[in-house]
Protein backbone atom coordinates (compact mmCIF):
# COMPACT_ATOMS: atom_id res chain seq x y z
CA UNK A 1 0.00 0.00 0.00
CA UNK A 2 0.94 3.53 -0.21
CA UNK A 3 1.22 6.31 2.75
CA UNK A 4 2.36 10.23 2.15
CA UNK A 5 4.16 11.39 4.62
CA UNK A 6 4.10 15.29 5.19
CA UNK A 7 6.95 16.79 7.31
CA UNK A 8 6.59 19.51 9.02
CA UNK A 9 9.62 22.10 10.62
CA UNK A 10 12.95 20.39 10.81
CA UNK A 11 11.85 17.14 9.80
CA UNK A 12 11.44 18.48 5.93
CA UNK A 13 15.59 18.75 6.20
CA UNK A 14 16.06 15.81 7.89
CA UNK A 15 14.70 13.70 5.23
CA UNK A 16 15.41 16.09 2.00
CA UNK A 17 11.86 16.99 0.97
CA UNK A 18 8.31 18.70 2.41
CA UNK A 19 6.29 15.29 1.39
CA UNK A 20 7.56 11.51 0.92
CA UNK A 21 5.61 8.83 -0.49
CA UNK A 22 6.11 5.44 1.10
CA UNK A 23 5.15 1.83 -0.21
CA UNK A 24 4.76 -0.02 2.63
CA UNK A 25 3.58 -3.90 3.24
CA UNK A 26 -0.48 -4.59 4.08
CA UNK A 27 -1.36 -3.70 7.46
CA UNK A 28 2.10 -1.48 8.38
CA UNK A 29 1.61 0.65 11.18
CA UNK A 30 2.78 4.28 11.95
CA UNK A 31 6.15 3.11 13.56
CA UNK A 32 6.92 0.94 10.45
CA UNK A 33 6.31 4.13 8.17
CA UNK A 34 8.97 5.69 10.67
CA UNK A 35 11.75 2.80 10.15
CA UNK A 36 11.08 3.08 6.44
CA UNK A 37 12.59 6.69 6.60
CA UNK A 38 15.07 6.05 9.09
CA UNK A 39 16.23 3.14 7.00
CA UNK A 40 16.13 5.84 3.98
CA UNK A 41 17.59 9.19 5.60
CA UNK A 42 20.09 8.95 8.55
CA UNK A 43 19.52 12.45 9.55
CA UNK A 44 15.77 11.38 10.41
CA UNK A 45 17.01 8.14 12.23
CA UNK A 46 19.25 10.10 14.72
CA UNK A 47 15.95 12.18 15.89
CA UNK A 48 13.09 9.24 15.13
CA UNK A 49 12.51 8.81 18.25
CA UNK A 50 11.40 12.36 19.31
CA UNK A 51 9.05 12.35 16.59
CA UNK A 52 5.24 12.06 17.07
CA UNK A 53 2.78 11.45 13.97
CA UNK A 54 -0.53 12.98 13.27
CA UNK A 55 -3.52 11.76 10.91
CA UNK A 56 -6.12 14.61 10.58
CA UNK A 57 -5.88 17.14 13.21
CA UNK A 58 -5.05 14.72 15.92
CA UNK A 59 -2.37 12.70 17.05
CA UNK A 60 -2.17 9.65 16.24
CA UNK A 61 -0.96 5.93 17.97
CA UNK A 62 2.75 5.08 15.99
CA UNK A 63 0.92 1.24 16.71
CA UNK A 64 -2.43 1.68 15.14
CA UNK A 65 -2.94 0.25 11.20
CA UNK A 66 -2.62 2.18 8.41
CA UNK A 67 -4.43 2.23 5.24
CA UNK A 68 -3.54 2.61 1.49
CA UNK A 69 -3.97 6.53 0.39
CA UNK A 70 -3.60 7.39 4.24
CA UNK A 71 -1.62 11.15 4.57
CA UNK A 72 0.51 11.46 8.19
CA UNK A 73 2.14 14.25 9.63
CA UNK A 74 6.01 14.21 11.05
CA UNK A 75 5.54 16.24 14.21
CA UNK A 76 9.38 17.14 14.99
CA UNK A 77 10.38 18.43 19.00
CA UNK A 78 8.07 21.58 19.26
CA UNK A 79 8.92 25.35 19.77
CA UNK A 80 6.03 27.10 19.73
CA UNK A 81 6.18 30.32 21.75
CA UNK B 1 -16.98 44.00 18.61
CA UNK B 2 -16.49 40.63 16.87
CA UNK B 3 -17.04 37.11 19.04
CA UNK B 4 -12.81 36.63 20.26
CA UNK B 5 -14.46 32.69 20.73
CA UNK B 6 -15.47 32.66 16.91
CA UNK B 7 -11.81 33.63 15.60
CA UNK B 8 -8.89 31.09 14.35
CA UNK B 9 -6.16 31.14 17.32
CA UNK B 10 -3.74 31.10 14.67
CA UNK B 11 -2.94 33.83 12.19
CA UNK B 12 -0.93 34.70 9.24
CA UNK B 13 1.94 37.63 10.74
CA UNK B 14 2.50 39.38 14.05
CA UNK B 15 -0.40 39.43 16.40
CA UNK B 16 -1.77 43.19 17.52
CA UNK B 17 -2.20 43.18 21.31
CA UNK B 18 -5.61 45.45 20.98
CA UNK B 19 -7.55 42.49 19.16
CA UNK B 20 -7.26 40.41 22.20
CA UNK B 21 -7.89 42.42 24.60
CA UNK B 22 -11.26 43.75 23.14
CA UNK B 23 -13.38 41.52 25.58
CA UNK B 24 -14.72 43.45 28.76
CA UNK B 25 -13.45 42.29 32.26
CA UNK B 26 -16.74 40.05 33.68
CA UNK B 27 -17.94 42.12 36.64
CA UNK B 28 -16.92 39.62 38.99
CA UNK B 29 -13.26 39.33 38.13
CA UNK B 30 -10.53 41.58 39.65
CA UNK B 31 -7.05 40.51 37.83
CA UNK B 32 -5.98 40.61 34.25
CA UNK B 33 -3.28 39.15 32.75
CA UNK B 34 -1.56 39.29 29.99
CA UNK B 35 1.53 37.71 28.67
CA UNK B 36 2.95 38.34 24.96
CA UNK B 37 5.42 36.74 23.66
CA UNK B 38 8.29 38.69 21.42
CA UNK B 39 10.51 37.73 18.84
CA UNK B 40 14.30 38.89 20.15
CA UNK B 41 17.83 40.01 17.93
CA UNK B 42 19.77 37.59 19.62
CA UNK B 43 20.06 34.22 20.36
CA UNK B 44 22.60 32.11 22.33
CA UNK B 45 25.08 34.43 20.98
CA UNK B 46 24.07 34.74 17.21
CA UNK B 47 22.61 38.09 16.16
CA UNK B 48 18.98 37.61 15.08
CA UNK B 49 17.15 39.78 12.51
CA UNK B 50 13.62 37.55 12.11
CA UNK B 51 11.84 34.64 12.91
CA UNK B 52 9.83 32.19 10.56
CA UNK B 53 6.52 30.37 12.47
CA UNK B 54 6.17 27.11 11.00
CA UNK B 55 3.28 25.33 11.76
CA UNK B 56 0.92 22.34 11.56
CA UNK B 57 -2.27 24.37 11.10
CA UNK B 58 -5.11 21.94 11.78
CA UNK B 59 -3.39 20.35 15.15
CA UNK B 60 -2.24 23.63 16.02
CA UNK B 61 -5.44 25.41 16.20
CA UNK B 62 -7.00 22.16 17.83
CA UNK B 63 -4.25 22.67 20.52
CA UNK B 64 -4.36 25.99 21.22
CA UNK B 65 -8.55 25.78 22.12
CA UNK B 66 -7.67 22.89 24.12
CA UNK B 67 -5.65 24.45 26.01
CA UNK B 68 -7.79 27.67 26.17
CA UNK B 69 -10.31 25.27 27.80
CA UNK B 70 -8.04 23.54 29.72
CA UNK B 71 -7.02 26.89 31.21
CA UNK B 72 -10.59 27.85 32.13
CA UNK B 73 -11.33 24.29 33.68
CA UNK B 74 -8.32 24.02 35.83
CA UNK B 75 -8.04 27.49 37.51
CA UNK B 76 -11.70 28.89 37.08
CA UNK B 77 -10.59 31.97 34.70
CA UNK B 78 -11.74 33.05 31.12
CA UNK B 79 -8.45 32.41 28.69
CA UNK B 80 -7.79 33.55 25.36
CA UNK B 81 -4.92 32.56 23.34
CA UNK B 82 -3.23 32.88 20.11
CA UNK B 83 -0.18 32.25 17.89
CA UNK B 84 1.50 33.86 14.89
CA UNK B 85 2.50 31.86 11.90
CA UNK B 86 4.41 33.47 8.98
CA UNK B 87 7.78 36.00 9.39
CA UNK B 88 7.76 37.87 12.25
CA UNK B 89 10.89 40.49 12.46
CA UNK B 90 12.32 41.72 15.81
CA UNK B 91 9.97 43.03 18.68
CA UNK B 92 6.97 41.38 16.91
CA UNK B 93 4.39 39.62 18.58
CA UNK B 94 3.74 35.60 18.59
CA UNK B 95 2.24 34.63 21.09
CA UNK B 96 -0.36 36.26 23.32
CA UNK B 97 -2.48 34.61 26.37
CA UNK B 98 -5.37 36.54 28.15
CA UNK B 99 -6.70 35.55 31.23
CA UNK B 100 -9.41 37.40 33.21
CA UNK B 101 -9.98 36.00 36.71
CA UNK B 102 -10.98 36.70 40.26
CA UNK B 103 -8.00 37.40 42.15
CA UNK B 104 -4.31 37.69 41.05
CA UNK B 105 -3.30 34.63 42.14
CA UNK B 106 -5.15 32.09 40.20
CA UNK B 107 -4.25 34.82 37.27
CA UNK B 108 -0.73 34.54 37.49
CA UNK B 109 -1.27 30.92 37.57
CA UNK B 110 -3.67 30.23 34.73
CA UNK B 111 -1.52 32.79 32.62
CA UNK B 112 1.59 30.79 33.38
CA UNK B 113 0.55 27.18 32.77
CA UNK B 114 -1.19 28.57 29.59
CA UNK B 115 2.43 29.70 28.19
CA UNK B 116 4.11 26.82 29.30
CA UNK B 117 1.69 24.20 27.79
CA UNK B 118 1.53 25.83 24.70
CA UNK B 119 5.42 25.67 24.50
CA UNK B 120 4.82 21.95 24.78
CA UNK B 121 2.07 21.05 23.21
CA UNK B 122 1.57 22.87 20.32
CA UNK B 123 2.66 22.23 16.32
CA UNK B 124 4.66 25.36 15.98
CA UNK B 125 8.06 25.35 15.39
CA UNK B 126 10.58 28.47 14.94
CA UNK B 127 13.16 29.21 12.19
CA UNK B 128 15.40 31.66 13.15
CA UNK B 129 17.00 33.86 10.30
CA UNK B 130 20.09 35.32 11.06
CA UNK B 131 22.10 38.54 10.38
CA UNK B 132 24.68 36.11 8.06
CA UNK B 133 21.85 34.81 5.94
CA UNK B 134 21.73 31.43 7.46
CA UNK B 135 18.56 30.06 8.96
CA UNK B 136 18.13 27.53 11.28
CA UNK B 137 15.07 25.49 12.97
CA UNK B 138 15.13 25.96 17.33
CA UNK B 139 15.91 22.49 18.67
CA UNK B 140 12.38 21.94 20.39
CA UNK B 141 10.32 19.39 22.84
CA UNK B 142 9.15 16.48 22.02
CA UNK B 143 5.08 17.15 21.67
CA UNK B 144 3.07 16.33 24.89
CA UNK B 145 -0.89 15.97 25.39
CA UNK B 146 -2.45 19.33 26.97
CA UNK B 147 -3.55 16.92 29.81
CA UNK B 148 -0.45 15.99 30.75
CA UNK B 149 1.04 19.49 32.17
CA UNK C 1 4.22 58.53 21.37
CA UNK C 2 4.73 60.85 24.64
CA UNK C 3 7.88 59.61 27.00
CA UNK C 4 5.89 57.29 29.32
CA UNK C 5 8.06 57.65 32.25
CA UNK C 6 7.64 61.63 32.44
CA UNK C 7 3.94 61.04 32.98
CA UNK C 8 2.74 60.94 36.57
CA UNK C 9 1.91 57.35 37.76
CA UNK C 10 -1.14 58.50 39.94
CA UNK C 11 -3.91 59.04 37.65
CA UNK C 12 -7.17 60.49 38.19
CA UNK C 13 -9.87 58.18 37.06
CA UNK C 14 -9.90 54.78 35.50
CA UNK C 15 -6.71 53.73 33.84
CA UNK C 16 -6.50 52.78 30.08
CA UNK C 17 -4.94 50.15 29.59
CA UNK C 18 -3.40 51.12 26.13
CA UNK C 19 -2.11 54.67 27.82
CA UNK C 20 0.56 51.78 29.55
CA UNK C 21 1.37 49.85 26.63
CA UNK C 22 2.32 52.43 24.29
CA UNK C 23 6.22 51.43 24.48
CA UNK C 24 7.73 49.68 22.54
CA UNK C 25 9.04 46.24 22.62
CA UNK C 26 13.13 46.24 23.48
CA UNK C 27 14.73 44.45 21.12
CA UNK C 28 16.22 42.26 23.27
CA UNK C 29 13.05 41.20 24.76
CA UNK C 30 11.45 38.19 24.47
CA UNK C 31 8.26 38.58 26.86
CA UNK C 32 5.96 41.30 27.82
CA UNK C 33 3.98 40.75 30.96
CA UNK C 34 0.78 42.67 31.76
CA UNK C 35 -1.43 42.68 35.66
CA UNK C 36 -4.48 45.00 35.62
CA UNK C 37 -6.63 45.63 38.66
CA UNK C 38 -9.84 45.49 38.23
CA UNK C 39 -13.00 46.67 40.48
CA UNK C 40 -15.34 43.62 41.08
CA UNK C 41 -19.42 43.51 41.94
CA UNK C 42 -19.04 41.63 45.04
CA UNK C 43 -16.53 41.56 48.29
CA UNK C 44 -17.06 39.12 51.21
CA UNK C 45 -20.72 38.49 49.80
CA UNK C 46 -21.79 41.99 49.64
CA UNK C 47 -22.99 43.94 46.23
CA UNK C 48 -20.77 46.28 45.39
CA UNK C 49 -21.38 48.63 43.03
CA UNK C 50 -18.59 50.67 42.81
CA UNK C 51 -14.96 51.90 44.47
CA UNK C 52 -12.96 54.76 45.33
CA UNK C 53 -9.11 55.38 45.70
CA UNK C 54 -8.05 57.66 48.39
CA UNK C 55 -4.25 58.43 48.18
CA UNK C 56 -1.26 60.67 49.69
CA UNK C 57 -1.03 61.81 47.07
CA UNK C 58 3.16 63.07 47.03
CA UNK C 59 3.70 59.70 49.08
CA UNK C 60 1.62 57.52 46.65
CA UNK C 61 3.76 59.17 43.65
CA UNK C 62 7.28 58.43 45.24
CA UNK C 63 6.04 54.85 46.04
CA UNK C 64 4.85 53.98 42.78
CA UNK C 65 8.04 55.17 41.49
CA UNK C 66 10.37 53.53 43.79
CA UNK C 67 8.81 50.63 43.19
CA UNK C 68 9.39 50.36 39.00
CA UNK C 69 13.08 51.48 40.29
CA UNK C 70 12.94 48.17 42.62
CA UNK C 71 11.80 46.33 39.72
CA UNK C 72 13.84 46.74 37.20
CA UNK C 73 16.65 46.38 39.54
CA UNK C 74 15.92 42.95 40.83
CA UNK C 75 14.64 41.48 37.97
CA UNK C 76 16.92 42.86 34.80
CA UNK C 77 13.69 44.12 33.12
CA UNK C 78 11.86 47.50 31.85
CA UNK C 79 9.08 48.15 34.30
CA UNK C 80 5.69 50.99 34.17
CA UNK C 81 2.99 50.83 37.21
CA UNK C 82 0.20 53.38 37.41
CA UNK C 83 -2.71 53.73 39.98
CA UNK C 84 -5.92 55.05 39.59
CA UNK C 85 -7.26 57.83 41.78
CA UNK C 86 -10.90 58.86 42.45
CA UNK C 87 -14.53 56.86 41.72
CA UNK C 88 -14.16 53.54 39.48
CA UNK C 89 -17.28 51.45 38.57
CA UNK C 90 -17.17 47.69 38.07
CA UNK C 91 -14.52 46.66 35.19
CA UNK C 92 -12.94 49.82 35.37
CA UNK C 93 -8.88 49.40 36.29
CA UNK C 94 -7.24 50.39 39.07
CA UNK C 95 -3.82 49.30 38.74
CA UNK C 96 -1.34 48.97 35.80
CA UNK C 97 1.95 47.20 35.80
CA UNK C 98 3.91 46.31 32.76
CA UNK C 99 6.93 44.87 32.33
CA UNK C 100 8.87 43.56 29.35
CA UNK C 101 11.94 41.62 29.84
CA UNK C 102 14.20 39.43 28.16
CA UNK C 103 12.45 35.47 29.30
CA UNK C 104 8.90 34.74 30.67
CA UNK C 105 10.56 33.75 34.02
CA UNK C 106 11.67 37.06 35.22
CA UNK C 107 8.85 38.59 33.63
CA UNK C 108 6.11 36.60 35.39
CA UNK C 109 8.36 36.99 38.48
CA UNK C 110 8.80 40.87 38.12
CA UNK C 111 5.28 41.14 37.77
CA UNK C 112 4.13 39.17 40.01
CA UNK C 113 7.05 41.21 43.01
CA UNK C 114 5.73 44.43 41.56
CA UNK C 115 1.93 44.03 42.57
CA UNK C 116 1.96 42.48 45.97
CA UNK C 117 4.87 45.45 46.54
CA UNK C 118 2.33 47.94 45.31
CA UNK C 119 -0.42 46.40 47.45
CA UNK C 120 1.80 46.89 50.59
CA UNK C 121 3.62 49.56 50.03
CA UNK C 122 1.60 52.48 48.24
CA UNK C 123 -0.91 54.92 50.30
CA UNK C 124 -3.68 54.23 48.55
CA UNK C 125 -7.01 53.27 50.49
CA UNK C 126 -9.97 51.57 48.85
CA UNK C 127 -13.92 52.85 49.91
CA UNK C 128 -16.28 50.28 48.92
CA UNK C 129 -19.63 51.57 47.55
CA UNK C 130 -22.37 49.05 48.42
CA UNK C 131 -25.56 48.58 46.68
CA UNK C 132 -27.46 49.22 50.16
CA UNK C 133 -25.99 52.89 50.02
CA UNK C 134 -23.62 52.72 52.70
CA UNK C 135 -19.72 52.87 52.23
CA UNK C 136 -16.47 51.35 54.05
CA UNK C 137 -12.96 51.36 54.07
CA UNK C 138 -11.43 47.98 53.19
CA UNK C 139 -9.30 46.74 56.20
CA UNK C 140 -5.62 47.09 54.72
CA UNK C 141 -1.97 46.09 55.67
CA UNK C 142 0.36 48.55 57.48
CA UNK C 143 2.27 49.88 55.26
CA UNK C 144 5.88 48.88 54.62
CA UNK C 145 8.84 49.91 52.94
CA UNK C 146 9.60 49.33 48.89
CA UNK C 147 13.04 47.33 50.04
CA UNK C 148 11.91 45.00 52.71
CA UNK C 149 9.26 43.05 50.41
CA UNK D 1 4.19 73.97 69.95
CA UNK D 2 1.29 73.45 67.55
CA UNK D 3 1.12 70.03 64.89
CA UNK D 4 -1.40 69.94 62.14
CA UNK D 5 -2.26 66.32 61.62
CA UNK D 6 -4.30 65.13 58.37
CA UNK D 7 -6.02 62.33 58.69
CA UNK D 8 -5.71 59.87 55.44
CA UNK D 9 -8.20 56.51 54.63
CA UNK D 10 -9.84 55.42 57.37
CA UNK D 11 -8.37 57.38 59.92
CA UNK D 12 -10.27 60.36 59.03
CA UNK D 13 -13.01 57.80 60.44
CA UNK D 14 -11.56 57.15 63.41
CA UNK D 15 -10.67 60.76 64.30
CA UNK D 16 -13.96 62.19 63.26
CA UNK D 17 -11.73 64.67 60.75
CA UNK D 18 -9.86 65.19 58.08
CA UNK D 19 -7.32 67.45 59.95
CA UNK D 20 -6.91 67.93 63.59
CA UNK D 21 -4.66 70.47 65.54
CA UNK D 22 -2.90 69.04 68.53
CA UNK D 23 -0.91 71.67 71.00
CA UNK D 24 1.81 69.47 72.12
CA UNK D 25 5.14 70.34 74.88
CA UNK D 26 7.83 71.64 72.98
CA UNK D 27 10.00 68.99 71.63
CA UNK D 28 7.18 66.16 71.35
CA UNK D 29 7.75 63.15 68.75
CA UNK D 30 5.69 61.81 66.27
CA UNK D 31 5.10 58.66 68.93
CA UNK D 32 3.43 61.84 71.39
CA UNK D 33 1.25 62.95 68.46
CA UNK D 34 -0.25 59.63 68.52
CA UNK D 35 -0.39 59.32 71.76
CA UNK D 36 -2.66 62.43 71.96
CA UNK D 37 -4.48 61.61 69.49
CA UNK D 38 -5.48 58.06 71.07
CA UNK D 39 -6.28 59.94 74.23
CA UNK D 40 -8.57 61.83 72.68
CA UNK D 41 -10.44 59.00 70.17
CA UNK D 42 -10.87 55.48 70.84
CA UNK D 43 -11.66 54.35 67.35
CA UNK D 44 -8.25 55.58 66.83
CA UNK D 45 -6.62 54.23 70.07
CA UNK D 46 -7.68 50.82 69.05
CA UNK D 47 -5.96 50.81 65.52
CA UNK D 48 -2.62 52.88 66.84
CA UNK D 49 0.00 50.57 66.49
CA UNK D 50 -0.82 49.83 62.66
CA UNK D 51 -0.91 53.80 61.86
CA UNK D 52 2.33 54.98 60.26
CA UNK D 53 3.16 58.92 59.82
CA UNK D 54 4.47 60.91 57.10
CA UNK D 55 6.11 64.22 56.43
CA UNK D 56 6.09 65.92 53.07
CA UNK D 57 6.48 62.73 50.53
CA UNK D 58 8.04 60.32 53.15
CA UNK D 59 7.32 58.21 56.08
CA UNK D 60 8.89 59.61 58.92
CA UNK D 61 10.07 58.14 61.90
CA UNK D 62 8.19 58.07 65.25
CA UNK D 63 11.22 58.95 67.41
CA UNK D 64 11.86 61.97 66.00
CA UNK D 65 10.99 65.59 67.15
CA UNK D 66 8.35 67.77 65.51
CA UNK D 67 8.79 71.28 65.46
CA UNK D 68 5.87 74.27 66.07
CA UNK D 69 3.76 74.68 62.52
CA UNK D 70 4.78 70.61 61.62
CA UNK D 71 1.85 69.30 59.19
CA UNK D 72 1.93 65.06 59.55
CA UNK D 73 0.06 62.92 57.91
CA UNK D 74 -1.72 59.31 59.33
CA UNK D 75 -1.20 56.43 57.27
CA UNK D 76 -3.57 53.69 58.30
CA UNK D 77 -2.88 50.18 57.04
CA UNK D 78 -3.26 50.75 53.29
CA UNK D 79 -5.29 48.74 50.47
CA UNK D 80 -3.62 49.40 47.08
CA UNK D 81 -4.33 47.50 43.79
Amino acid sequence: MRVTVECYGASARWCGSDAITLDLADGATGNDALDALAARYPDFAARRDTVAIAAGDAIASPTAPLADGDVIALIPPVSAG
Amino acid sequence: MSDLKSLPRLRDGALNLADWLVEPQPATAGALNLFAGTVRNIHEGQAVRGMSYHAHRGLAETRLREIEAATEARFGVRAVVAHAVGELAIGEISVVVVIRGGHRAEGFEACRWAIDTIKQAVPIWKEEHYLDGQARFLEGTPIQPVESL
